[in-house]
């Protein structure tokens, strides 16, 4: 079953993102929905270190490392960007002002929990970050996840048996295979990458999967995907 | 594109309503609002609830609105002043509801309401008459009161210099109420002396980002 | 009785701020220990609307009404100085960082009780700004006031009757008679002003006094008293 | 006079014993005070509690430290580095105690702590096993976990400049939790890239004011 690349779940996240929108992504994949957001949209990124209007990577050699994204990377600042500290950061997060954050997720549940930062493997150190505070603070949650993990083990589930990072907070999520929105408890499937049939897919959930009447195939961009 | 301008006054008070809740940025006459309070008297909006650290002082602003009656209740930590004896007419008339706040509190809650706070606990005002009826609690030896966020319908807040996402400056000591209301409105409206291009702001001298600003008018 | 003036009160007040100390002055007569403050003491006064290292009155022509003190009157700011929004600025008195406050007072009782907000009279509306603030935050807490009211009635009590504004907080009253700690729950006065002998401040007083072994007549400056 | 310039870090850190709770600003190595903590590295303090975003990155400061096993326990948002491997070995073998908080509770606790709260109420966790043990309460119909607040014996930040009044700026992102650390250190010690006259910081621009800092020293 090979659906969307990583590239190409960003793209269509970033469709659904509307001009003028303040949005936090999380460290790792989600990232990458930067990289698409429409040119005639102006999106403001939140880094939750300090910084909103986030612009791209520097080019090599201009690196600032004062000037670094949550997943400390360094970036830029784009024209009307600000700096604040820590807390007044985060009281923009769980103060209800950032409209979408987009988080990774190792399950994610029909009633809308999330389990992001730690399993039940205590050999590491747990490690929470932000995601908590995005989690409950974000108007809307964005997942952006693999469908399955790497052995094929479903990651949207009827109920998640990871730890908790926060109760009935996701709204929509953004898998190589499927959109999916969470209403009333359900998943309710709304797009489905092409070459996907329902019953692979369904296969593929450790929930009961409820199909929206105009389901239809996901958006890719046609020079996305690589 | 991102543009929080507005024009004019119509739009900068676009779904203000009879019955709201304002809260109104200033220390005496240091950053206060007085265009966009006259404004949304000139509109006729009566039965306010205003949030603001005085009660009005000197002729302009909320002691017009309160002289024309459009002003039902006042959440302040100092509603008298030398200039404004409306306030104490009204309040001896029994036609100004008043609920008094101590300073620190006003602030705290208000910035409580803007960062997601459900409540919290503070030693100002233990013992007093102010602490009449909250719940008090014992934390680490020390008595505290409880004290709950204060959120509003529309934030007015007087800044120096705005662009069009909305990141503002203040003057000197009129920055006072503006950054935490500017948080706890649901619309927040700056009222500034400029606004200037997109970049001419130093990001490190930001003092409110535009995420917390919906509109932005010039007032010269 | 003549006792002191309230230039002298207010002199008296200025000897015992140290060098490098946070100072918040009341509105009102408290406002005058900055006139008095020793010049060879470096002392940042605090203003509760968002200063720090506020400085004397601007020349006249000179003022700037953004920049005003907590009594709303047209100050200054001393290089090294500091703006500041109201949350921060109370975060500085509630959470501590100011070393002295001096508030007046409508009354003071023995055990350190402040009452100077608001009276029996109800047909003014009450006002507390930040004074309830400064008498929990600040590490000590001063007060400056006449010993009687106009109508010659003791304003330091074994007990408030006015509407109290902190519990157990006045470290130091100064009044145009004497100069008086509160130790265990007691008035202990340690000056008095020239002239006035002890049982007439006794007379004055709502309270009993205990005169410290080594009281002494209070100082004043030769320039000061006008 | 008020000159709170150090020019060797045994002034900088003078008080500072083993046992000791110490914030330490930062995000990764932004704003990270490398300098101060290797110096207390130096001096032998051991048995040290760590207050700080991060458990250590590099090779520098908390992750020295902790290579020294100078550090009894950690209360952090987020300990793992992939360059730092100490803080999973010690952990795994039991050699480290970690306090794991979501990060805007701990920025939040912190500033609490220098703002004279005595707990607050957030959803932040609810639900959640760090929510484990800690009261929980509706408030508006929305259910809140009580949070206390975090204080330090020393807080350690590092600024852009200072005075000798102790105002301190900082540089970009590496502001992050320097100015709510300085407020809730007993003691807080500033490490700045450049000392400035009294007077040459904009009063607007300061970020931290001097009374939150006790101690400033230049680090080249």
């Amino acid at each position: 079953m090979t659906g969307l690349t990583r590239p190409q779940i960003a793209w269509r996240i970033a469709q659904d993102i509307p001009d003028g929108a303040y949005v936090n992504l999380g460290i790792g994949a989600p990232e990458l929905v930067a990289n698409f957001l429409p040119e005639d949209r102006e999106i403001v990124i939140h880094s939750e270190n300090g910084i909103l209007g986030m612009g791209p990577t520097p080019p090599e050699g201009e690196e600032d490392f004062d000037l670094i994204n949550a997943g400390k990377k360094p970036v830029t600042l784009l024209p009307g960007g600000a700096y604040f500290h820590h807390t007044d950061s985060f009281a923009m997060i769980r103060g209800g002002h950032i409209d979408f954050c987009v988080l990774g997720a190792f399950q994610v549940a029909q009633n809308g929990d999330l389990a992001n930062w730690a399993t039940l493997d205590n050999s590491r150190p747990p490690g929470v970050g932000g995601a908590m505070d995005l989690a409950v603070g974000a108007d809307r949650v964005l997942v952006m996840t693999d469908h399955c993990t790497r052995d094929g083990a479903p990651k949207l589930l009827d109920r998640c048996t990871y730890p908790l990072t926060g109760l009935g907070v996701v709204t929509r999520v953004y898998t190589d295979l499927a959109v999916i929105d969470i209403e009333n408890d359900r998943f309710v499937v709304r797009e489905v990458a092409a070459g996907i049939d329902r019953d692979a897919l369904q296969a593929a959930t450790g929930a009961e999967l409820h199909f929206a009447e105009d389901c239809r195939a996901i958006e890719t961009a046609p020079a996305a995907g690589t | 594109m991102i543009n929080k301008q507005v024009h004019d006054f119509d739009s900068a008070l676009a779904g203000l309503a009879d019955g709201a809740t304002i809260m109104v940025s200033g220390f005496g006459a240091a950053g206060a609002p007085h265009d966009l309070l006259e404004a949304a008297l000139d509109r006729g909006i009566r039965d306010l609830t205003i949030i603001s650290n005085n009660a009005g002082e000197g002729d302009r602003g909320l002691v017009r609105l309160m002289t024309e009656r459009r002003i039902r209740k006042v959440v302040c930590s100092f509603p008298n002043s030398s200039n404004a004896e409306i306030v104490k007419e009204l309040y001896s008339a029994g036609k100004l509801e008043l609920e008094i706040v101590p300073q620190g509190t006003l602030s705290e809650r208000i910035r409580a309401a803007g960062a997601g706070i459900g409540g919290f606990y503070t030693r100002t005002s233990v013992g007093t008459p102010l602490a009449e009826g909250k719940e008090s609690r014992i934390l680490d030896g020390e008595e505290y009161v409880f004290e709950k966020p204060l959120r509003a319908d529309f934030a007015f807040v007087k800044g120096r210099l705005a662009d069009r996402w909305g990141n503002l400056t203040y003057n000197k000591s009129a920055r006072n109420f503006g950054p935490s209301m500017a948080m706890a409105g649901d619309i927040t409206v700056a009222q500034v002396d400029e606004v200037v291009e997109i970049g001419d702001i130093d990001p490190e001298q930001v003092i409110t980002p535009g995420i917390f600003v919906d509109r932005v008018i010039a007032v010269r």
